[in-house]
Parts: structure tokens; sequence; C-alpha cells
């Protein structure tokens, strides 16, 4: 049962785990996007859309990756160049993916499509119980758990992430060092849109096979919360997107044990849960908040 | 322009301007630099020295006026290209960024491309602080650095980006202890020496009387002054030329004849304001200076033994104190402050001055330890301690204490003047007309209360938020660097200020990195020195240069 | 303010409802049939249209009803939510010429009674609802009649015998259905159990992986839902390799090897009928005028094609099981049925009337999870 | 001595005349950033298949047109001026409050609790004004929730106050599910109808109830108490800068607590007004969207309580033409969400050119 839910862990919540990655990658760079919900939307239709036109979801994965781009870029619009506020145009963008997706993917609801499916990795997968829960999965899932350590390295150990972070400590900085500050959080928010539209293509073209209008339902909210929860650190993010799902995968088998508790109560879990662990990590002294995001929500009214 | 062949000077600027909205920051500055000669920039506060030094780094674009390096006409904004034709800055305020290690804030200054070799990226630095005595720890998290550590990791940065052959320094003495100021400007001189154009922005006469080779002056945003070492400058004609007519009037020193009759004569070296002179330099202190440290027994020093004294105002017993990030900054820290003195604590930045003025303002909460003010215990926070009668005056002003958007009414209604109801709502015109009629804000000629404070210049800030402690008459008065980057002429009013309040019975504390400041103020002098709190001492009993040791080494006897 | 219990025809009008408190502007009623001289019909439905599911049918009866009238202009609202929301949009349908009026969502019925008083020259049909007013019908098809023998089949089917429902909240259509496949499904196998999971939501294909996974990995071998939209279940038990009974729609091309049978609605024909009851002036009287309710007898809901792989004997049973059914020999929920604790709930030889079965609130024994109390 | 003060040629009230030169180009810009979004989305409907001209037109009416429709413009323009509020005031004091969401929802749970099980029978004059106080307890409870995260836990409320959104719409899930059921209901989730007398008052003719004049009075009230009292005085410090305030001996926990409370119980009374003004009765989804188009009219109105009113206007009556769009033109009701977010877009985008 253990197992059961560790994979379930996975299960759902690689795509969240895309999104935080993502979402890591832009907040890292000074830009908190509460669109990511939207974004994560535009890639599971665009993806899914790719699929139904090639058949082939590889490319499926990588439109929705450009679906979910295009949308952050409406956000790196409006907060770079347009000074606004990012909360609010986070939350304008979220309202905005659901909209558009809702209303471009009404023809694919019914729509068919061969995605990806679980492909054990032939020896690992036979590991008694490890195998079952890390290798045997959908390629996506397998490139997502290689991501990460991708992500620190990058992040930590060259030049591009010392730059990224950099954007969101102080852009004086890095302004002063000869690099626009501006374009690195242009190049941040759009990774971090394409990630999250990997993460919805996940969801609609690897896991559910399927697109129905609003399919994300708050993980891109979620992802968001991760990032907190996870102090900007990209294992962390991992792991605080796993124990989303499990605590998704875990509600389901307490309902399945015919426990006499409201199954209102046990939905409320994942988020409680977030909840707890992001309680239980800032009450670890100072959190590392880089300080272009701390500005942001220390809400300085003018914007 | 006539200049056309270099013949040494690697920069020149012809009528650059620079406008801010109405406020014309910089006026028609001609200015030269050449290779290998220092150039100093004196000014008083707000007179347009850093908007100057920024268009040449290429930060502002310059509204009117050409620059030309090497006799080409040249465009230096964004900062990209001036650092491409040679140029770097060490900013009066730091550009690093706290959260990274000292590496990676030089790999992201200096290195290139989107990869970089750790190894020999950490050779270079090295090998750059080696050979002009500028050490730093590689891996070290920014924020866990001094100021002086931070400011020798600026110049490393600054010297291993590819090309540099201009570097400007805004004011970068006003952070350093007396013996860190020598060993810098020695570092200048291996500088100039390697054939780099230095440009040195500084308030301090005595810097430029000491190693400039060519000065110039700006008087609100124009030039008024320049001239070359061998043309032969005074401080007096340096001062006239930033000051204007004004001429400035010395501080009347506490009067301690009836207690100390031989207190300026035990300060040997002491440079007075009309005529200054080089600091007393740790490095120069001849050997019997040195011996005479060792027999300490004339000092009166009272560590861990505050009995209760008259006029006590004020006691810190056995405080502990934590930083940010929960490290431990103080331990066992004593203090006694007495009604109408000044204690004065000096210390390399760092210390832990932040953190003891912070907890005697309640804003930072002690690990153990007792806070008693007028014979009660204070605990709790800031609004506890102001209560008790004490004022603060913070290290950071404009961003510990100015609130965006409001004017310098309001920030005075926030402390200082104590605000009357009217209806459900607030009296303002009687706040206005108090401080109107007060006269601390008259002397130290506060800008008019309607204004924004958030965008007046450092030195009318610092004027704002120390009248505002003035206002209230505390009974303690915690103040930490009171004249940091401040000209002679508000420095001395303020100086003025804070002599009259003790006078009047406040007992304050004083934060100062100026050790000319700290003797000529100070009642008692304490020292920071790792995790401690050394002292008190009697300054007509010590000198600047056991002191200094002090700071750097603690009590060695 | 008392329900209006009984099966009365046009009983209880305004239980529940503000209807005076707002005169409104009501239309020229005058001598004229509720119901006639609209230039419009409209409709509104909880979700999308193509949902695969529970609106999308309710859509192509809204089609059908286009095509029967060509005059009538049919407008449609999705999506609007099951609160006073509801009203305005029905308000400004009527604005807009509507005088027969469809809200097919449980939820809607509220919002459809207030109006229904502010304007009595306008007839409405909700969908599924319990109380209704002088203008006001409610019709609904008899649903668990095909699950219940989509339980047999399942029950002859599985081989763990463990069934494993996905339901989204806990509203009496969804506990009717979970309690006629069970008792379907332990006519045949007495041993077995149906799981259930609630997801909360209509469709979120995301928590119904996760829930057909963790059913699958907890034993089920065979998959039912009561969801709005229903594709991604069923592919996921395909691919994993189990079984699943369908519901609102007909997937057997999800799953050429697992698919069993399923249960649909079919409201064209019924629509119609209705609409053409109103139009025609005749709605007072008429079976629509009060709580109507068809079955499978009525065609109103059926059952699918089975899937390749169920064997002739299941077919067979199935198919005499209905027979029986249409008959009226054989009532699912013929006394005695107990709920989980064992209590019996329909005594010996009683057959519930449709308000008992549509208000049910208890899940009969063989049902493993529990609903909210 | 001369000071920066000397430099500066022009007082204050002059700069500030300067600024408010070039009126023409401003107002220019003001027109296309609001008739942008419309033109914008006029191609996408003609590319739809539908007239926009005509469409405009009708929506125009269904929102102006008569009275109903304008009463409807302003029942919706009622909830989302009050979780404006309280996104609003918390964003003086320098917090971003996006649970307004949850905050209603828990508002509209507690009143109705109130209302079916304390106040079925008593009459109007205190019944109302006690089912009032119940929502606005509901909502500061939800708000106190993320205060007491904020305050005692340090945590970031934005991420605290929108996870709470989610678990208040499950909590209301579990009572109109279990204990608040109605009995008579045939078992469907919702709760029983409130007692007549504890309905809001009716304008004739319209749905619109006494609830907006109520919504207007706390906007007004948020403003008094922001603009000239010592406590406001106090609000903006701390969102201008926490370590003045601090400094200030302003208790910073205390106003923290203190604003997200108040916003609570802001959007508790939104939730309130919804059952006793509108719905009735509680469900699942009551006030669903509320919280978060309050805070988009909040930013849109600088925070600023009086501008808020024009805002939450703004943003109910494209609601209200949006369903006249969805049935008017044929297309989703997800096309009513693209229009607002467009118009999002441009003010967002056109509102400030400048930066601080
Ligand atoms: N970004 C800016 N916007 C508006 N005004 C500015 C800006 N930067 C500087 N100023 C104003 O321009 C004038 C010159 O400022 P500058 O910082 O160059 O002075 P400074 O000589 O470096 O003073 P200090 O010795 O205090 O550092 C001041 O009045 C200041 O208020
Ligand atoms: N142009 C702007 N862009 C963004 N935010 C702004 C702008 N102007 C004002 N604000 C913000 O909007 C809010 C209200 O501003 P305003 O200056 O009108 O309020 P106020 O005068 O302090 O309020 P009151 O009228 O209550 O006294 C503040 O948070 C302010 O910082
Ligand atoms: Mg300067
Ligand atoms: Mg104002």
């Amino acid at each position: 049962m253990i197992a059961d839910i560790l994979t379930g862990a996975l299960r759902s919540g690689t795509s969240v785990m895309l999104a935080s990655q993502g979402e890591l990658i832009s907040e890292r760079a000074g830009v908190i996007n509460l669109g990511t919900e939207g974004c994560m939307l535009a890639g599971a239709l665009g993806g899914f859309a790719t699929t139904v036109w090639t058949g082939n979801p590889w490319l499926g994965a990588l439109a929705g990756g450009l679906c979910g781009m295009l949308l952050s870029l409406i956000h790196a619009c409006l907060v770079l160049d347009r000074g606004a506020n990012q909360l609010a145009s986070g939350l304008t963008l979220m309202f905005f993916g659901i909209g558009v997706t809702a209303f471009l993917g009404r023809s694919f609801v019914s729509e068919q499509i061969v995605g990806f499916n679980p492909a054990p990795i032939p020896v690992l997968s036979d590991i008694p119980v490890l195998g079952e829960v890390l290798f045997n999965h959908d390629p996506l899932t397998y490139l997502s758990m290689l991501l990460v350590p991708a992500l620190w390295f990058v992040l930590f150990r060259t030049r591009i992430g010392i730059i990224l972070r950099a954007a969101g400590e102080r852009e004086e900085v890095l302004f002063a060092c000869g690099v626009n500050p501006r374009l690195v959080r242009y190049a941040a928010v759009l990774a971090g849109g394409f990630l999250a539209g990997i993460g919805g293509a996940q969801l609609s073209v690897a896991y559910t096979h399927s697109w129905v209008e609003n399919m994300t339902a708050g993980r891109g909210v979620v992802a968001v919360a991760m990032v907190i929860f996870a102090a900007w650190r990209p294992f962390r993010a991992m792991l605080g997107a796993y124990l989303f799902g499990a605590a998704q995968a875990l509600q389901l088998t307490v309902q399945q044990q015919g426990l006499p508790i409201s199954p209102y109560f046990l939905f409320m879990a994942p988020y409680v849960l977030t909840l707890a662990a992001l309680l239980i990590v800032e009450r670890r002294k100072r959190s590392s908040v880089p300080e272009g995001l701390s500005r942001v929500f220390a809400a300085d009214a003018d914007g | 322009m006539e200049n056309q062949g270099s013949n040494g000077v690697l920069l020149r600027t012809v009528g650059l301007t620079k406008r801010f909205g109405s406020l014309v920051a910089n006026q028609g500055i001609d200015l030269a630099v050449k290779a290998g000669t220092i150039h100093a920039v004196l000014g008083e506060n707000g007179a347009g020295k850093s908007t100057l030094m920024k268009m040449l780094y290429g930060v502002y674009k310059p509204d009117e006026g050409e620059i030309y390096m090497d006799g080409r006409p040249v465009t230096l904004h964004p900062p990209s290209r001036a650092r491409e034709k040679g140029i770097g800055m060490v900013f009066q305020d730091f550009r690093l960024i706290p959260a990274m290690t000292a590496l990676d804030n030089v790999a992201l200054a200096a290195g290139s491309g989107w990869r970089f070799r750790r190894g020999s990226l950490r050779e270079r630095m090295l090998e750059i602080s080696a050979k002009y005595g500028l050490s730093v720890n590689p891996d070290v998290p920014v924020w866990q650095l001094d100021l002086g550590q931070r400011q020798r990791l600026e110049i490393v940065k600054t010297l291993m980006a590819p090309n540099v052959r201009l570097i400007i320094f805004d004011e970068p003495t006003s952070v350093l202890v007396p013996q860190e100021v020598r060993a810098f400007l020695d570092m200048l001189g291996l500088l100039r020496k390697d054939g780099f154009g230095i440009l040195l922005i500084t308030h301090k006469i005595d810097e430029v009387l000491a190693c400039a080779d060519e000065v110039s002056v700006l008087r609100a945003g124009r030039l008024t002054y320049r001239a070359e070492r061998d043309e032969g400058w005074t401080a007096e004609r340096l001062v006239s030329a930033m000051l204007g007519e004004r001429t400035p009037q010395p501080v009347t020193k506490r009067d301690r004849a009836g207690k100390r009759p031989t207190e300026e004569a035990r300060r040997s070296g002491h440079p007075s304001e009309e005529v200054p002179r080089p600091e007393p330099r740790f490095a120069d202190m001849p050997p019997e200076a040195l011996s005479r440290m060792e027999h300490p027994s004339e000092e009166t020093s009272h560590p861990g033994c505050p009995s209760e004294g008259p006029g006590e105002v004020l006691r810190l017993e056995n405080g502990a104190i934590a930083g940010d990030h929960g490290e431990l900054v103080l331990e066992s820290v004593n203090l006694t402050l007495r009604r109408g003195e000044i204690t004065g604590v000096a210390g390399i930045s760092g210390n832990g001055q932040r953190e003891l003025a912070e907890a005697l303002c309640g804003l930072r909460r002690l690990k153990r330890g007792t806070v008693t003010i007028g014979g009660k215990p204070v605990a709790g926070g800031p609004r506890e301690f102001l209560e008790a009668g004490v004022a603060c005056v913070p290290e950071d002003p404009l961003r510990e204490s100015v609130v965006p958007g409001f004017t310098i009414l309001e920030h005075m209604a926030l402390e200082g003047i104590p605000l009357r109801r009217r209806r459900m709502g607030i009296d303002w015109r009687h706040a206005r007309e108090a401080l109107e009629a007060s006269e601390e804000a008259r002397a130290l000629n506060l800008a008019e209360a309607g204004r924004r404070a958030d965008r007046l210049s450092g030195g009318n800030v610092q004027r704002m938020v120390l009248a505002r402690a003035l206002i209230r008459r505390p009974r303690v008065l915690i103040v930490s660097y009171p004249s940091r980057g401040l000209d002679i002429g508000t420095v001395h009013a303020i100086q003025r200020q804070l002599i009259g309040l003790a006078e009047s019975g406040t007992a304050i504390l004083l934060f100062s990195e100026d050790l000319d400041e700290l003797f000529k103020l100070s009642d008692r002098l304490m020292v920071l020195f790792g995790k401690r709190l050394l002292g008190p001492y009697d300054p007509a009993e010590t000198d600047a240069f056991r002191i200094g040791e002090r700071m750097l080494r603690g009590e060695t006897a | 303010s008392q329900p209006g219990a009984g099966g009365g025809s046009s009983g209880g009008s305004s239980g529940g409802s503000s209807g005076e408190s707002s005169g409104g502007p009501s239309g020229s009623s005058g001598g004229e049939a509720p119901g006639t001289g609209g230039s419009a019909i409209g409709f509104i439905f909880v979700g999308t249209k193509d949902d695969y599911g529970y609106n999308q049918a309710a859509y192509i009866g809204s089609e059908a009803v286009e095509k029967a009238f060509p005059d009538l202009k049919v407008l449609r609202a999705e999506n609007v939510p099951e609160t006073a929301e509801a009203e305005r949009v029905l308000e400004q349908m009527i604005k807009d010429g509507a005088k027969i009026l469809f809200p097919t969502s449980y939820g809607h019925l509220d919002p459809a009674l207030n109006v229904a008083a502010r304007h009595p020259d306008a007839v409405f049909f909700h969908q599924g609802g319990l109380k209704t007013a002088e203008n006001l019908g409610t019709y609904f098809g008899t649903i668990w009649e095909p699950v219940y023998l989509a339980g047999i089949a399942a029950g002859k089917m599985s081989k763990t015998g463990k069934l494993g429902y996905i339901v989204s909240v806990p509203i009496p259509q969804v506990l009717l259905n979970i309690n006629a496949f069970t008792l379907g499904a332990r006519s045949v196998n007495p041993d077995a159990t149906t799981t259930v999971v609630f997801t909360g939501s209509w469709c979120d294909p995301g928590q119904q992986a996760n829930a057909a996974n963790s059913l699958i990995d907890g034993g089920a071998d065979v998959l039912t839902q009561h969801q709005d939209c229903t594709k991604t279940i069923i592919e996921t038990a395909e691919r994993r390799g189990v079984m699943s009974v369908g519901y609102h729609a007909d997937a057997s091309s999800l799953a050429s090897l697992g698919w069993i049978v399923g249960s649909v609605w079919n409201w064209p024909d019924l629509f119609v009928d209705m609409a053409k009851t109103a139009v025609e002036g005749n709605f007072k009287g008429s079976k629509y005028d009060g709580k109507f309710r068809g079955g499978l007898a009525d065609n109103v809901v059926r059952l699918t094609g089975f899937g390749e792989n169920v064997p002739e004997d299941v077919r067979t049973l199935v198919e005499q099981k209905k027979e029986e059914l249409l008959s009226g020999r054989l009532h699912p929920f013929a006394g005695p049925v107990r709920d989980q604790s064992g209590a019996v709930r329909i005594e010996e030889g009683v057959i519930p009337t449709v308000e008992e079965l549509e208000s049910t609130d208890y899940l009969v024994e063989g049902v493993i999870g529990n609903i909210p109390q | 001595m001369k000071t920066e003060a000397d430099l500066l040629p022009l007082s204050p009230q002059a700069a500030r005349a300067v600024g408010r030169l070039r009126p023409a180009r401003k107002i220019g810009r003001q027109i296309f950033v609001f008739l942008a979004p419309f033109v914008l989305y006029g191609l996408f409907l003609l590319y739809n298949g539908v007239n926009p001209w005509e469409l405009y037109v009708s929506m125009v009416r269904s929102a102006f047109g008569d009275w109903f429709g304008f009463g409807e413009t302003l029942i919706k323009a009622t909830p989302i001026l009050l979780t404006g509020l309280a996104a609003a005031l918390p964003a003086r004091a320098g917090l971003i409050n996006v649970g307004g969401e949850g905050q209603l929802a828990i508002g509209a749970l507690l009143a109705t609790m109130a209302a079916v099980w304390l106040l079925d029978a008593v009459p109007a004059a205190a019944g109302i004004p006690l089912m009032l106080f119940a929502g606005a307890l509901g909502g500061a409870l939800w708000a106190g929730v993320t205060a007491l995260l904020k305050v005692a836990g340090r945590m970031n409320e934005t991420i605290a106050s929108l996870l709470l959104n989610y678990v208040a719409v499950f909590l209301v899930g579990y009572f109109v599910h279990g204990p608040l059921k109605d009995p008579h209901s045939f078992n469907w989730p919702f709760s029983p109808e409130i007692a007549r007398q504890l309905r809001l008052p009716v304008f004739d003719g319209t749905r619109l109830h006494i609830g907006f004049l109520l919504a207007i009075a706390f906007a007004v009230l948020v403003w008094l108490v922001l603009a000239k009292t010592g406590t406001g005085f106090r609000i903006r410090v701390l969102g201008g800068n926490r370590i003045a305030a601090e400094r200030a001996g302003i208790r910073v926990s205390l106003i923290y607590a203190g604003v997200l409370l108040a916003a609570g119980a802001l959007a508790g009374i939104a939730g309130m007004i919804e059952i006793a003004g509108i719905e009735g009765r509680l469900r699942p989804t009551t006030g669903a969207t509320y919280g978060y188009l309050g805070f988009l009219a909040a930013w849109m109105a600088w925070n600023h309580p009086l501008r808020l009113l024009l805002t939450s206007f703004l943003l109910g009556m494209i609601a209200v033409a949006g369903n006249e769009l969805e049935i008017g033109s044929g297309l989703p009701s997800s096309s009513v969400h693209m229009l607002m977010a467009l118009v999002l877009f441009f003010l967002m985008g056109g509102a400030r050119g400048r930066k601080a």
C-alpha cells in the first residue's frame, strides 16, 4: 500500500512538479507568476491538440511547452515592460488561460489520442518496490526526474545560473555588470511558462489522455506554493510536488478503507498538508527569499 | 576637441549635463582623467558626484555633453558599453549580492559566456587579491562579510573584469577604519603604479591631500575648482570651493576643561578641521607607542561590573544578541548609559553595531540578559522602548525610516511630534505649527514640511531623522553613524545638536566609524570586538591608536 | 417552507421559492396558455456541451428541438452555476423572447421556480427536480434501470469480485446509481463489493486518473463512474488492463478490450415532445405538468452495446433481465434492501416510489466507502 | 547652508502641476486603453461569425437598458466591491490578501448557519444585523487563519490565503452535504432556506437589494479610516515601510492581524449579502469567483476605496453583459472570461507607462 501511495505520488505529482520547477526559475529571477495555472492549461490544450493533429506525443509535449511560453510572454510584457503588478497580472493571466483554452479547446474534448504510455525501464523496473515506484512511468515523468538535477546544476554551477539568481536578488548589481536584467527576467519567465506548459501537457497527453476545460483544477496554484515551500530549491520543489501527489493518493486510499471520515475533509488534505509544510519551513529561521521577490511580496504600494 | 592625441588622457568629458526632472544634478562638467593618476572629486552632499560617476559608468545617460576616450567620442550607456571600454566602478553602496558567495559574485561580474571554471576563476581571484593586498575568502556568502571585506571584494571584482583601465571609487573610505583607510590608500598607490586611471570620490580633504594627483570640486552640480598637485592646493582652498562663501564653523567642543585639563594635549596628532592632515596611521605608529599599550593601567576599564551609579539611565546586563541568520553576534555585553553623557562605540563595521543598536531600540530580542531603563526592566518591542524614552537614529535612515510617498511632516508626526486628535481624525495643522516652531528643525535646516521624504537626498533624510529624535527630547538616544557620508557643514550641525542634547540631560549612545568624531563627542568610549563590548575607556586617558588597536585585535594586555 | 412532497402533479408550488417578493415584469399573460407565443426556446446547462457526458446528452436534445422547430430560435447558455446566477440567465432569455425554458441541472431548480413565479406565461421543464409549480414541470430518466443491468454484467465479468465506482459528490442520483449497480452485481455474485471513491468535482481528469489508478492498485478489476466527463477513467482502465462500464455516453470505442456495457441518456424525442406540448398550449394537464419519469420502456434511457470480450452467456443473461424489467416482473429496488450497516431500508415486498428513490441518502450492503453525514 | 531644497526651483504644488501637463495625450491614451480590448475582441467575434456592433449594443442594453438590468449590474458589483475592499485594505498595510474567495464562502456559511439554526424566528430588525454579524465573523475567522499563519507562523499571506480558498470550498461542501443539509431537500446538497424576514429588502421591479447601499457605506468607511484617522495613518505607514513602522513603535503584528480580520469581515459580509439578498440558501458554489474579481477590482483601483466603487461597477457590468454575450452570440461562456481578461490586460499595460 505504501508503494501504491508513492507510485500515486509520482503519477499525480509530476505535472505539479514540472510547473513548480518552471515557476522556480521565474521566481529565482524575481518574477512570480500566479498565471502558472493558465500556462499549464495552455500547455495541456496545446499538447493535446498537437498530438491529435500529428499523432506524435513528443511533438505534443513540445507544443505544450511553447503554448505555456506564449502565455507567459503576456505576463512578462506586462510586468517587465509595463511595470504592472505581478500578482494582479498573474491572476488575470490565470483567468485568461482558463477562458482562452476553454474556448479554443471545445472541439478537442471528444478527441482521442495515442499519448504517452507507461514505459517500464527494462531491468530497473524489476527491482521489488523501487522498480514499481520509480521506473514504471511515462517518458515525460522520467524526463522530469532528470530535469531536477539538471536545473540544480544550471542554477548553482553555471554562470547562467548566477546571472539568473542575480536578476532575482538585485537587478542593479546585474545592470552594473553589464547584463540587462530585463532580458534575463524575460528569459526566466518564458522558461517558466515553457515548463508549466510541459507540465500541463504531461497531464493531458501522458497522464489522462484527455482534454477538458480547466482540467488543471488548481494544480498551477499549488505549484507556486510549492516553490515557496521549497525555499527556491529544485530538489525540495520536487519533494513538495510529490508530497502533494502523495496526499492525493493517500486521500483516495483512505476513502477506500471505508473509514467514517467525510470525503470533504479528505479533499482538503493536500491543501492543508501544503499549508502545514509551508508553516514548518517558514518557522525555520529566515528563509532564503530572493531579495527581488521579497519586494514583490512586500507589496510596494506603487506597483 | 583640441585634445585629440591621448597624451595619457584616458577619458575626457565635455559639457556633461544631467537633469532629474527639474533638478539639475550635473551642469556642464568638463573633466579629464589620465592614466596612472589619481583624480579626486570633492563635493558636499548632493553636489552631484555620484550622478557624474554613474554617467561615466553608463548607469545614466547624459542629457547633454560628450565623453571621449582615447580622444574618440564614445557612448557609455548602458554599463555593458562602459565595461567594454575598460571602465570599472566601485559603488558607494556596493553592487554585491548578499545571498551569493564571493566567488559567485566575481563570476557574475568578471566571467563571460555561460559556463565558468570555478577552479581557474578562484585562482585568478586569489592572485589579484594577493597582488593588491585585498584578501577575501571566495567561498563565504557576502552577507557574512563586514563592510571592509565587501569593499575589498568589490575591488577585486572590478579588477578582474577584462581590460579595465579606469576605476571609479565612489566614497570608498566612508566605511573603513583608519587602519583600513591606510591600506586602501596604499592599494590605490599600487594601482596608480600599474597604470590605472583612478577617479576617487570623497568628502575627506585629508585623503585628497594624501594621495590625489589632481582634484575637481563640484558644488551644486557645477565644477567650481580644478587643480593638479603641482599647482599647489590647500585645504582651505578646497573647502571654500566645496562650500562657497559659507565658511564652516567648527564645532564647539564639549567643555571638559574643568574635569580634564590635559585632554587637548593628550590627543597628539589629532587634526583640527581648519587644517586637516592625514589621519594617524596604525602602520606608522612608532614602536614606543605600541609598547605603551602593554601598560594600560592608567585607563579606567570596568567591564562586567556595572554598579548603580549616579544618573544612570539605561543599563544592559549580560546581553547576548543574535544576528539575522540566527548566529550569536554579541555575548555577555554590559553597558551603562548615564544622564548627560555621550558614550561612543568604536569598532570595525560588522562587529555587532547594528545588532546592538537594534537591541537597544527593541527591534531585536535579547537572547539572554536584561535591559533596564530608569530602574525598570524593559522587555518587548520598539513600542516599549519608545515609551521608556528611547529614541533611535538608524544606520540607514532611507531604508529604515523613510516611508515612500509620505511628507516630511508626516514623518515627523510618526515619532517626533505628538499628534493631536481633531474630531475623529488627526490635527495636521497643529502638527505643522509644532514643527515650524521647533528649534531643532530650524537648527538642522530641515527641508520644507510638505516635501516627499523619499525624494530627499541622503543628507536631508539624515537631518530629518535626527531632528525627529531630538524633538522628542528623549531620555536615551541611540544614534548610528550620524555623519556617515555627510559634508562638513552638516556634520558640524549634527554634532552640535548632539552635544546640546546631552547637555540637556539625554544619555546618548553613539556608534561611529569616525574615531575623530568619537573622541570629539564622547565622554566615554567603548569598542566592539569579537562578540564583546570592551571598555568603557576615558577618552581623555586613551588615544586613537589604542582604540584602533582594540578594534583590530581586542584587548591584548 | 414545506416542499411539495408526494407524487402530486402540480402540488406544493412555491415550496421554498421567494416568488412574491418581487412582483416582476410579468408579460401579457392574459388568457393565453403558458409557453405559447414565444420566439425562442432556452436551454441552460451547468457544464459545457462537449463534456462527453451529462451536459452533452442534454445538448444533443436541444439540437433535436432546434431542428424540430425551425421557426423558433434556440438560446443556450453553458456553465451556468447552480446559484442565483441562473435566475439572471433565465430572465435574460425570457427578455430575448423565450417562453419555453429547459433548466437542465438539479441546482437550477430553485432559480427556475423563482423565475417561473415571476413569469406565469412561460413554461419550464426542469431536469431531475422533485418540486414543481403551476408552469414548471420536471422530467427525468430512470437511469438506474440500465445501471442495474450493467451491474449484473459487471458482477458476472469480474474475477476479483471488486468493483470500483468513481463518483463526484454524494447527491441522491449518484447514490441511487451506486446502489443499483451494486444490487445488480450482487444479484449474480453475492460476494461482489463496490468500492466508492469521491473526487469532489464533476470533471477533473487528473483526479479521475488518480482515483482509477488507486482503485486498480487496490484490486478492482471493473471500473465505472458517475462523472460528467468519462473518457479518462475508461482509457486508464483500458491501459491498465481492467474492464470498464460506461455512463452517460457510449465509450466502447475507447476500450476495445475492457468495455463491458454502458448506460446512456436519450433525450431528443422526449425534448421535442415536451416542447411540442408547450408550444401547442397543451402543457396544463399534460403528463409533463408534474413529475415525468421516463425509463427503459420509453427509450429515454438505454443500454449500449456490449464489448467484444463479453461472452454470450453474460449478454443473454442481461437481455433476459432487461425483459423482466420491462415487463415489470423485476424491480431492482424491490425490498428487502439493506444498507451498509445491515439495517433494512426497504421492507420486504415494498416497491419504493420515485421520490423515495430520488432522495436516496444511504449506500446498500456491499458498498465500501461512506457518504458524509 | 544650501540644501537640496534650494536647488529645486519648483514648489511641490508646481511640480505636481507640471506632472499634469499634456492632458490631451493622457486622455488619448486612456481612451485607447479602454477601447482597444473591445476592438480586439470585436475582431475575434467577427472571426467567429458574430456581428460585434450588434452584440455590444445588446450587451450595453442588457446592463443599462432597464432597471432590471441596471439592478443586476449593481447586484454583481456589490460583492465585488466588498471583496475588493477586503483586498485593498490589507494592501494599504502592505499585505496581499487573495483570500477573499474563501472568506466570502465562510462568511456565507456562518451567516447561513446563524440564520437557519438560531435566527429562524427572530424579527428582521434584530435578525438581519445578527446575520450580518455572523457573516462578518465567519469571514474574519477565515482571515484569522491567514493572520495567525502570518503573524505567528511568519508565513507568506498571499500563498496562505490562496490555498485556504480551496480549503474553504471543501469546508462549505462538507457542511452542505452534511450538518447543514436541508432535510427537505430530498438529499440535495444545499442548506435550508433562510426565513423570509431575514431576506434583505428589495427594490421594486428588480432583484436589487439594499446590500449594495451597505457595500457603498463600507467603502466610504474604509476610505475615512484610511485617510483621516490615526489608525489609517499607521496602516499606511506600515504599508509604505515596515521597518520604519516598527521603529516608530507601531505594533506591526496587531495591525496585520487587524486589517486581515477586517478584510475577512468585509468579505464575509459579502457572503452574507449573497445569502440574504440573493440566494436565500447556501449552495456549494455560492459566491464563487467574487473573491478573485474583487482582488482585480482593488488592483485596478490602486487599492483606493473610492476608486474601487468605479472599478467594481465596471467588472459587474462586464459580467452581466457577458450573459447577453453568451446567449446572443452562441459563443461559449468562456468567451466572457476572455473579454474580461483583455480589458484587464490593457488596463494593466496602459494605465501605467511610468515606473516608480
Ligand atoms: N535618480 C534620481 N532621481 C532624482 N533625483 C536624483 C536621483 N539621483 C540623484 N538625485 C539628486 O541629484 C542630486 C545629486 O545627487 P548625487 O547622488 O549625485 O549627489 P552626491 O554628490 O553623490 O551626494 P552624496 O555625497 O550625498 O552621495 C541630489 O540632489 C539628489 O537628490
Ligand atoms: N499611479 C499609481 N500607480 C500605482 N499605484 C498608485 C498610483 N497612485 C497611487 N497609487 C497607490 O494607490 C493607493 C492610493 O493612492 P492615493 O495617493 O490616492 O491615496 P491617499 O491619498 O494616500 O489616500 P486617501 O485618499 O485615502 O488619503 C496607494 O497605495 C498608492 O500608493
Ligand atoms: Mg553620492
Ligand atoms: Mg493622501
